[in-house]
């Protein structure tokens, strides 16, 4: 079902509510490593409004598979917005056939983002296909007086985003399962720093696979360094509604479609 | 502009504006506010409440199945007190017509939450006892119609509040079940909600689901719903009905009515699109035009034949 | 070239050679012998034999629904007497394995067919008690412990091949109704049969088969099956299961024998692609070499659990 | 489920079973009318089997609608098969989105096509969407020493057809509903050949809507004309294994995607 916008949709949006599932354009599809895509699709409300952290539930034109896919959003250029994702099942695949001129049904931007703040140095740590939400972090921190960031980034083998990220970035550390994972850059990151003598006082943005983030998160705790954490889980609507995708957090059951993705490890108390 | 709406429906004496309702569980007011003005729906059946705050399942709480999803969210909620002074004040200032969807583990659960929303202003009250995913009350209440009959018994005496039955899909014969709960009192009766069901993960050879098994709703489901609304009715002429299950479309929704039901409530079509019950009650406004028999029957209450 | 399969089953002591079957009522000699070597099947399981020719239900008998269909056919079928001259001899004499499944609308309608078969070349009976398609018999028996359990107990004695009892979805408990089946004497459960379902013509109002409500069947299913397999298999650790229910593809068989099947049906899917069923055998003979411990089981006749 | 051929499929066919579900070409899909399209599929196996009146099934990608969408062999050009459709529902809607270079799977030919003999005359009396399986008959007859063609057709609007058919019948003779309908069109070819003193020794085909089909197979009793009549059916498999198609004729219940879709006007006993 790609949904032409409806009249009830242009009526609701011209009543101030946010706008609901849509048909947006495919700009673009490349792929960036093995089973590694880049989709750019058009869609102005959220190239405006998508913040880092935030993510699309993106839809299949097979009605047999309903669900929404959660994507990250990458990063924005002017009415741009774009996906990177991998092929990990039969959804992923048929988004990795779409071609530009054709159409994806899109919600969003979905989620609580990232708190990101002016004068801050940001380590963006991100493992796999965790890297994109970082990607989009990079670039908005970019636009932000006096932020600025080191990406830090662990893949399965091929580096497929650092090219991407330096764009934003003003310095990669990345590395792959043959060498090493992300908690070893962020100790050569600290001992460089240390050696240099430049400030340690930064905070860690992460998003990669709950194990990898749980590190992090005890290796920031252990060098007094915040940290937040973007989630995956299952999910039924990714809007909020039907509480499919709970995370435990020390305030209870939380909602990773809508109090989250993006928590801080205070509150999951990792 | 707030939509003129052409065609109403009344369910157990309650005018809805159309006949499309929210179904339970899938319409969560912080969400799905933020899209659609809720007075404009027919009506908004909330999640299920129960008398103490409930955690629900482990996760994962979902997976998709082939035109539809299992899901084993296993009722957490916030408790009815909670309800109370959050989620039902704020639908009614905002104009909507409220179906609460009552929840329990045991007929003293019901009872405590019947009791809490006697006074309030909830519009109707939903008595769920099909929820396949709690292991105590729920479905196994459903599937008896002399426990079930002795449950409503209990309830309907506590309030005024128009009570409509929610029925499980999971019985041998709907009918008796039918019958059980409108002896009993229950003014209407609502069908149907999800069919036990489950996937295995073949990478592990284990259960996907936290509850190994939960409720399959959406499309996949759409034929046997319309299948038990239809004999119900057959066998109940005159019981308000209202048809759920794998209504995506408002052709779906006029499945349903032509089955037999009085208004519908749309559930697994919403999480996929948070405007789909409110793009439905547009599309079946439209539709019903050409249909003034079955939009006659609507308003006056009665039902297609 | 024919097939050399790795992995094998056995179903009440009868060894199959791959774990697929095709399911009662989509396997058709005539019509699919031309599309592939029926002796390459794990079974051959026919259309439902009854003791004199019937002519089915009126048409239309099937209607589309979402990921499935919804058919009426009534277990048109041209009687036992034309069965055992005319397919049964020209599957055996292919080398097909067959499960010959037996519809009836009396206990003495089934009797009568256990009779004839009695002394024939079937492999295995599959006494179908679950038809949703016909007004007695069928569905009727097979939702009800005792009558079934009365059943078996009569037909038991009548043959010494294996009988396998067929299951349907639409009871509220599928433990009892195959426990009784068991305790009666059937050797192994399929399961399962169609989910009641309609589909209504929003042009005219009416329904749309011309046997109002059909059986729904298809990957709209799945999940509803695979729940009902695992179920069973919980409660009955020992009894062989034939999993039947929306299996499309080798990925869907695996589930069904991880929920605890000893072997599986393939039916809709044969609809829509003639030659699905050895397609699904072919690519799960590949799938099971990297699941050795599946296969182990499979091939000692035991289960997954 | 677009199959790509499997080891299976061709296993099968290397053994002399008949092809199975598999993907076709699409060469080239152009409209002929509001709501009318021409599809042309890529198939050797089709092209060289179907006979007149005989379908293939064609099934949607879209995996929620998954019964065949049959449809009558309207004409083989090389190792192209024709099909010409209208647009009535969802299903038919998805084909008409095709292009070439996509993908269809289809399955036949199936079915029992029209008896065709040396030396006849044939009258093609099509109605609607029955005319493409006529279209083939005429391509058909045109290849057989001796035999000849006159299409009889009636449109509900646009005379979408006669230009093709014209390729391969000598005569066509046609009418839309504001100007009369098929029985007008064969009295009038009847007065016309008797006015000319042309033989009346004619066979009819025939294929459109039931109650023109009935029409047709009354007015050639009358006229002591023997005649063939493609059936329409709601189907399951379409090719014979299911027991849904059936059709009543004067030896029980027949299949028609098996024993038809072609009867003679006697089998039926219309
Ligand atoms: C907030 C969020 C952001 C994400 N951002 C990205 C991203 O930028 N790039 C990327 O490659 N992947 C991302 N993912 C994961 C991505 O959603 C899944 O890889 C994708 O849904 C798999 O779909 P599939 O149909 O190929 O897999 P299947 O396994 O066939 O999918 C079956 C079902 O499971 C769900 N599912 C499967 N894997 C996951 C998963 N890891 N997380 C959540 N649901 C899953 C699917 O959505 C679908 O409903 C994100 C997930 C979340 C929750
Ligand atoms: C032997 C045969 C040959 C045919 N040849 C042609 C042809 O050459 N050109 C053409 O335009 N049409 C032809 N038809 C009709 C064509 O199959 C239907 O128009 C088409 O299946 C409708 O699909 P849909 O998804 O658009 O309609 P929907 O109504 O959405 O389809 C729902 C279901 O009903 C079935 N269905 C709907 N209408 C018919 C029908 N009239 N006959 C059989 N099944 C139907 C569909 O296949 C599908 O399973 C033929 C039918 C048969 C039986
Ligand atoms: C995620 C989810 C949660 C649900 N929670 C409830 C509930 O709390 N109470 C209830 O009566 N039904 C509940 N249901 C059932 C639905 O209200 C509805 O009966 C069922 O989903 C069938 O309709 P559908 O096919 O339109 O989804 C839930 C369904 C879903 C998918
Ligand atoms: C057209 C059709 C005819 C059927 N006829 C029979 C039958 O004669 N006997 C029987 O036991 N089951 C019959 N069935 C049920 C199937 O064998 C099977 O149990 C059911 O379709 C579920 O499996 P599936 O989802 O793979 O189709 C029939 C199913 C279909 C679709
Ligand atoms: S996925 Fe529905 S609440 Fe988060
Ligand atoms: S459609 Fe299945 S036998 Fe004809």
């Amino acid at each position: 079902m790609i949904t032409e916008t409806t009249p009830t949709t242009r009526d609701c949006v011209s009543k101030g509510f946010l706008p609901t599932r849509r048909p947006a354009l495919v700009l673009e599809k490349k792929q960036l490593d093995d089973g590694v895509f880049s989709l750019a699709v058009q869609d102005s409300y959220m190239a405006t409004h998508a913040r880092a952290g935030q993510f699309a539930n993106l839809y299949l034109r097979d009605l047999s598979r309903m669900l929404p896919r959660p994507m990250g959003v990458a990063s924005v250029h002017g009415d741009a917005v774009q996906f990177i994702f991998a092929v990990v099942g039969e959804g992923t695949q048929q988004l990795s056939g779409l071609q530009s001129g054709d159409h994806v049904d899109i919600l969003g931007p979905l989620g609580k983002g990232f708190d990101i703040r002016e004068g801050k140095h940001y380590l963006l740590a991100g493992g796999g296909l965790g890297v994109p939400p970082l990607i989009r972090a990079a670039q908005e921190i970019q636009s932000i007086a006096g932020a600025h960031t080191t990406a830090i980034f662990g893949y399965r083998r091929n580096h497929f985003a650092d090219s991407i990220v330096a764009e934003y970035s003003e310095r990669t550390l990345s590395i792959d399962e043959s060498e090493g994972n992300v908690i070893d850059l962020l100790d050569r990151w600290e001992s460089d720093a240390t050696a240099a003598g430049e400030s340690t006082d930064v905070e860690i943005l992460s998003c990669g696979p709950n194990a990898m983030m749980k590190a992090v998160a005890q290796w920031a705790r252990e060098h007094g360094i915040a940290s937040q954490l973007s989630l995956e889980a299952r999910m039924g609507c990714g809007y909020g509604t039907c509480v499919v995708c709970v995370t435990p957090t020390v305030d209870g059951l939380k909602k990773v479609c809508l109090d989250g993705p993006v928590f801080t490890a205070q509150q999951l108390g990792w | 502009m707030v939509t003129e709406w052409k065609h109403s429906t009344v369910v157990a004496g309650v005018p809805w504006k159309n006949p499309v309702g929210t179904a339970s569980g899938t319409f969560n007011l912080e969400a799905c506010g933020r899209f659609f003005d809720v007075s404009e729906m027919g009506a908004i059946s909330t999640k299920g409440v129960s008398p103490v705050p409930w955690d629900g399942n482990p996760t994962p709480r979902t997976v998709e199945s082939p035109s539809g999803m299992v899901n084993a969210v296993g009722l957490q909620n916030p408790g009815v007190d909670h309800y109370l002074v959050d989620e039902l004040p704020k639908l009614k200032a905002l104009g909507a017509l409220v179906v609460t969807n009552v929840a329990g583990h045991s007929d003293d659960d019901y009872a405590q939450v019947v009791e809490k929303l006697a006074d309030s202003s909830a519009d109707m009250l939903e008595i769920n006892v099909s929820c396949p995913n709690v292991s105590h009350g729920g479905l196994s209440v459903g599937s008896d119609p002399l426990v079930l009959g002795h449950l409503i018994e209990r309830l309907r005496p506590m309030t005024d509040k128009p009570m409509v039955v929610k029925l499980t899909p999971n019985v041998t014969d709907i009918v008796p079940i039918a019958r059980a709960a409108v002896d009993a009192g229950a003014d209407a009766l609502s069908l149907i909600n999800t069919l036990v069901g489950m996937s295995i993960d073949i990478e592990t050879g284990k259960p996907f689901l936290g509850n190994v098994t939960g409720g399959v709703s959406g499309p996949a489901i759409k034929p046997i719903a319309v299948a038990m609304v239809w004999k119900t009715r057959q066998a109940l002429p005159d019981i308000p009905i209202i048809g759920i299950g794998g209504i995506m479309s408002a052709e779906d929704a006029l499945e349903h009515l032509y089955a037999g039901a009085n208004a519908v409530e749309v559930g697994a079509a919403a999480l996929v699109d948070p405007l789909a019950p409110l793009r439905i009650a547009h599309d079946l406004d439209i539709l019903l035009d050409s249909r003034p028999q079955l939009a006659e029957k609507l308003r006056k209450g009665q039902t297609w034949r």
